[in-house]
């Protein structure tokens, strides 16, 4: 009952699953539609047990006074604040008048969206780092990895002159020819090795999802 | 300690700190940088400087403003050198989003053909461009292959008026003009599959000169109508814009960014050279 | 900017602040940036909230249920077979009770069998059909060299592409050391991997510069509106004050830090 | 004969007026070669073929013609073709589509949705006909009336075949193996660098007495990355709970915590140390991608973790997160089926399983002869793949598309 029924579910689902693909009439659309729509509300009502794991672990660490405790405090007032604001003071819960809240949408303006273009713009500082750190001729590999690199990077570096125009046209058989190769390759290897780890949840041989006892 | 080791194991501090100078003394400091010319980009500004006064060329505005960085310092550069040489300019655009960006680019260019300017070492005075007289924008119509195709017929056909509700008739630039066979060449600037459409539905059926400019990652894909000769001339992503701003002596965005762009690679890659360097001479010694 | 109002001022100067709260993550953790990333954890998981109540609670189950009566627990809505993703969810929330939790197995084995199925002709079409299909390609032979080497329309190159894609995919398998013919398949599989590895992150630098060049603007689009309102110098003064001061701080810090270890 | 003919003229003439009055020309230079050309009506298209479309859920019929004898020849006026569709042979007809000239084929697609406008019936009579367009839409020509047609769903998607026949395949394979796994066949694997790792770096971690960060990836808990990605962590978790290491698991999909629990939950199980686990150890951060990554950069930086294994979905954060590891001095291995960001692991983390080997490294981690088996059912596709493909090019080379044509799916 506790484990074996749950078993039973993912095999009935899972066949449905495939079987519906080729299927194209109006009744197994309309079913892959609501079993879509399932997944997604199931999501939503997790969302729940997130956000009390988020508030018990930041609680935990107030409370125990933990390293770094105040911080907590921040992130709790950012969250009812944000919940506070989002049903438009603890007006409107069920219509949207909340997302148009002036204090909701200055918090995601000016809270959310400039810290995570920042965090996203770290990307240039750590994209240089690791090529410093990791582009060195240890081993013919590491070697190929490098050459192929630094060529694409000076494919249109002004200063090279004549050997500007080779490098731009090998730059661009780089990344048609053998890139092209590689992801094909990796693409194919994936799709075998997705359907392989779906069939073994389908048939119960990956289980461990479902707990013990 | 010795000086290899250290360049071997710099802290990623110094890396961060030039990356940044770098990033913020290029974009602050406008100076300039050698651009490498290439022949498909050459194609299509010695086009329009071979023109003469008064003739026609159409610009297609076929992108939305996701992808204005790449295509809109073309747009300017392309539309800004055509008015200097009193070219008259029609634009149109096939893409859902892109009126009111391409109605505020006119906006921008006639603000900037007011002031007067060199460009390579010719002097143009200022000039009002007027709407209806330098340039018609047509404005946006779905559908497009239908739209290309019925241009090709007459412009009133898809568009009996512009895009400011002026009929076309009434517009005294337009006095005459039919249809492609009155315009010289056709500058489409696609983030889509719109290019495809001018390529089989415009230059195939009507045979009119055909230049593209593309996004970066689109670019490559059109070469071989390069080679066929269905197109005249390309422009690839902010590469070409920038290209195509130094031949018109017109630096603008691209050559900016291609500016900070140069020097950020320039500086990785040298901190990868200094790292192997490091790397080779102390395995050297080791060894 | 168009009209100043000093309200969406001292945001743009928070969100400015915030900005360079992260960037001194660069330099090391501090109290900075740990107030800007316990700041957008809460704010962020908050927003999450709100939208997946309004914008899917509200039209996917809500809306849907609400021509019914809460007395009949909704039964006699015209389509009442929302429940039962309703129970589902709710029996998710078996979870916050430790002896019932096993409840949630139900709707967690649902989804997973659902996923699962729904992956395996879809995946093995669009990875494996198509990229196969694409893989058999016609070469034109008369055009071997094409312009030259470096012709990627060329035979020569389709050839690479064919051969390139085959031996990467051999490096894959599992249940075969990698020796004799085969280890010379497998390394020329590695090299075409680590080839186009390389290519691709060097493809990926000039984004990402971009990225960061997009920051600069922002910073300095705020501080070129505080020069153009004398009013609000001082906070201006005030967080370039606080951060320069920091640095300081943190550079007399590094000097005397050194002087000890050399002493 | 000579009446249609000055009907047609007529006709023109009335349609060509207004067009040449507008045309002020005497102080135009360019209106010489300008002049509006008077274009007569082209022909209508002919032979239209009507037929439910196939594979499809219904509510869509498909039409194809014999173009304009006018379209790309004769008086090569035509720009398209416009369909019209009615419920009686004698209408109201509504446009439905346009198509540009050159086209022989359409597919009228109607919604299924009752309440849109746009909803067309299935098992009712449908009647069509083509107007032939030109430049000018006073000039054109409409066709017969085709019909009647009706729309229907299909119960079995043909076009799909090639995907039945290799999912059964693979199925077929998967099954033989296990059963020969079952039955207690030695099935050889090669050892992957990625995966021996995975157990030195818990050594060092238990030695060092710090905790072991695993990161699940930013994907949902549908997809199979992440269920991969489950798998391992069952593993890790069994091997952390053994060595008595701590573990961190944060989490970005609510869901993904859930069953992150439910296994971290069973491996301490297995491994006999229930009462080790606590629920804290996999927890909640949030669903947005960069404060995701903030705050683990956060913990990163601060619980100074020995080892980081990054295994499921990643996009742009991966390489935030490797360089921050790298900086903390961490060992790092990952494993991504997201090509975009494998190279970015390659670069800044010390191992990484590279695409496929995510999937392959619970069967190897697990040591289970069923799981082993499902991976030699994984290799012996991957012969299959690689010798179709072969052969293919082969044929294909030689002049015989059937055999490539055979692995094309429709749609």
């Amino acid at each position: 009952m506790k484990r074996q029924l749950p078993l039973f579910l993912v095999l009935i689902f899972g066949l449905f699953g495939i079987v519906q693909y080729f299927i194209p009439h109006e009744k197994s659309e309309w079913m892959y539609e609501f079993l879509l729509d399932w997944i997604y509300i199931i999501g939503i009502f997790a969302l729940a047990l997130g956000i009390w794991s988020l508030m018990r672990v930041s609680w935990d660490k107030i409370k125990h006074k933990r390293q770094n405790w105040q911080y907590s405090i921040v992130t709790l007032t950012g969250l009812f604040a944000m919940i506070f604001f989002g049903f438009n003071y603890f007006r409107d819960f069920f219509n949207s008048a909340g997302l148009q809240n002036y204090m909701f949408r200055a918090f995601f303006d000016h809270i959310m969206i400039p810290i995570q273009a920042t965090m996203f713009s770290l990307l240039a500082f750590f994209i240089a780092s690791a090529a410093y750190r990791a582009f060195r001729a240890r081993s013919l590999l590491a070697t190929l990895l490098l050459i192929s690199a630094l060529i694409i990077m000076l494919r249109f570096n002004p200063y090279l002159g004549f050997i500007g125009d080779y490098m731009e046209r090998t730059a661009l058989w780089l990344l048609n020819v053998p890139n092209l190769a590689a992801k094909r390759a990796i693409i194919i290897g994936v799709g075998l090795g997705m359907v392989a780890t779906s069939l073994k949840v389908i048939l119960g041989i990956e289980r461990a999802y479902l707990g013990k006892d | 300690m010795n000086i290899f080791d250290r360049m071997m194991s710099l802290d990623r501090r110094w890396v961060f700190l030039f990356i940044a100078l770098v990033c913020v003394i290029t974009y602050v400091w406008p100076f300039s940088i050698p651009i490498r010319i290439t022949e498909e980009v050459k194609a299509i500004y010695s086009f329009i400087e071979k023109l003469n006064e008064g003739d026609i060329i159409f610009l297609g505005i076929d992108y939305d403003p996701n992808a204005l960085a790449e295509l809109h310092p073309m747009s300017y550069a392309i539309a800004e050198q055509a008015f200097r040489k009193k070219l008259r300019v029609i634009f149109v655009t096939l893409s859902q989003n892109g009126p009111g960006m391409a109605d505020q680019a006119i906006r921008d260019i006639s603000d900037s053909v007011k002031l007067d300017k060199t460009y390579n070492g010719v002097f143009y005075p200022g000039r009002e461009i007027k709407n209806g007289i330098d340039y018609v924008f047509l404005g946006y119509k779905p559908y497009p292959a239908l739209v290309i195709l019925g241009m090709g017929q007459n412009f009133r056909i898809p568009f009996p008026s512009d895009y400011y509700g002026t009929p076309l008739d009434s517009i005294p630039m337009m006095k005459g003009v039919m249809n492609y066979d009155q315009v010289k060449c056709v500058i489409d600037f696609a983030a889509g599959n719109v290019a495809d459409m001018w390529i089989s539905y415009g230059q195939g059926r009507y045979n009119f000169p055909l230049a593209l400019g593309m996004t970066g990652v689109m670019g490559a894909d059109y070469y071989p109508y390069l080679n066929s000769g269905q197109i005249f001339g390309i422009m690839g992503g902010l590469l070409g814009a920038a290209q195509y701003e130094k031949l018109a002596d017109n630096p603008g965005p691209a050559i900016d960014g291609m500016r900070i762009q140069v020097y950020a690679h320039i500086v990785i890659i040298l901190f990868i050279i200094i790292g192997n360097i490091g790397f080779l001479v102390s395995r050297r010694k080791q060894g | 900017m168009d009209a100043f109002s000093i309200g969406t001022y001292l945001w743009t100067t928070f969100g400015a602040f915030l900005t360079l709260c992260i960037f001194s993550f660069l330099y090391r953790d501090n109290p900075f940036y740990k107030f800007a990333e316990h700041l957008v954890v809460g704010v962020s998981a908050g927003y999450f909230v709100i939208i997946l109540w309004h914008n899917g609670l509200q039209p996917n189950l809500f809306n849907r249920l609400n021509d019914g009566d809460f007395y009949l627990l909704w039964l006699n809505s015209a389509r009442p077979w929302y429940l039962i993703p309703g129970i589902l969810g709710v029996m998710m929330w078996t979870r916050f009770s430790r002896k019932k939790s096993w409840i949630s197995r139900y709707p967690i084995a649902m989804y997973m069998g659902i996923a699962a199925g729904i992956a395996v002709p879809l995946e093995m079409k669009n990875r494996v059909n198509v990229q196969l299909y694409s893989a058999m390609k016609n070469v034109e032979w008369n055009n071997f060299f094409g312009t030259g080497i470096l012709d990627s329309g060329s035979a020569v190159a389709q050839l690479i592409i064919l051969i390139g894609t085959l031996s990467a995919l051999f490096y894959f398998f599992f249940s075969k050391e990698h020796s004799g013919l085969f280890k010379g398949v497998a390394r020329f599989g590695i090299w075409i991997l680590m080839i186009g590895f390389g290519a691709s992150f060097g493809y990926t630098v000039m984004g990402r510069i971009s990225l960061f060049v997009q920051r600069i603007q922002y910073v300095g689009n705020w501080t070129e509106t505080s020069w153009a309102h004398p009013s609000v110098l001082v906070i201006w003064f005030l967080i370039v004050g606080v951060f320069a001061l920091l640095l300081l701080l943190e550079f007399i810090k590094f000097l005397t830090k050194r002087r000890t270890a050399a002493s | 004969m000579k009446r249609q003919f000055l009907l047609l003229l007529l006709l023109c003439f009335a349609v060509a007026a207004p067009l040449a009055t507008a045309q002020t020309a005497e102080d135009s230079p360019l209106s010489g070669e300008a002049a509006v050309a008077v274009s007569p009506a082209p022909g209508p298209v002919s032979n239209i073929q009507l037929k439910d479309t196939d594979n499809d859920h219904g509510h869509s019929v498909t039409l194809s013609w014999e173009i304009s004898p006018d379209d790309g020849a004769g008086l090569n006026n035509v720009i398209g073709y416009e369909i019209h569709r009615a419920l009686s042979p004698e209408g109201p007809f509504v446009k439905r589509a346009g198509v540009p000239a050159g086209s022989h084929s359409h597919v009228d697609v109607g919604s299924k949705e009752e309440s849109s406008p746009d909803y067309m019936k299935d098992y009712i009579d449908y009647y069509y006909k083509i107007r032939t367009i030109t430049a000018d839409s006073a000039v054109n020509a409409e066709s017969t009336v085709a019909g009647p047609i009706q729309s229907y769903g299909q119960w079995f998607n043909t076009g799909r075949v090639p995907v039945l026949i290799f999912v059964a395949c693979f199925l077929a394979l998967t099954l033989y193996f296990i059963n020969r796994a079952k039955g207690g066949a030695d099935l050889y694997v090669r050892p992957l660098a990625g995966i021996g790792a995975v157990d030195e770096a818990i050594g060092r971690a238990t030695e060092m007495g710090k905790p072991i960060l695993y990161v699940l990836g930013l994907g949902t808990a549908a997809d199979i990355a992440t269920i991969a990605s489950y798998t391992i962590l069952g593993r890790v978790a069994k091997k952390v709970a053994e060595y008595q290491t701590g573990l961190i698991v944060p989490c970005y999909d609510p869901i993904v915590m859930t069953v992150a629990q439910e296994t971290v939950k069973a491996s301490y199980a297995d491994a006999g140390r229930p009462d080790s686990y606590k629920e804290d150890m996999v927890y909640f951060v949030t669903q947005s991608q960069f404060a995701y990554v903030a705050a683990v950069n956060g913990t990163m930086l601060r619980d100074l973790p020995a080892t980081n294994i990054y295994m499921g979905k990643f996009y742009a954060e991966s390489l935030i997160l490797a360089e921050t590891g790298a900086l903390a001095g961490s060992i790092q291995i990952a494993g991504t089926d997201e090509i975009a960001q494998i190279p970015f692991f390659v670069v800044a983390c010390d191992y990484t399983l590279i695409g496929e080997e995510l999937y392959a490294a619970s069967a190897y981690l697990g040591r289970e002869p069923l799981l082993l088996g499902s991976l030699k059912a994984q290799d012996y596709a991957k012969a299959g793949v690689i010798l179709i493909a072969l052969v293919g090019f082969i044929l294909l080379n030689f002049g015989v598309d059937g055999f490539k044509e055979f692995f094309f799916v429709s749609n």
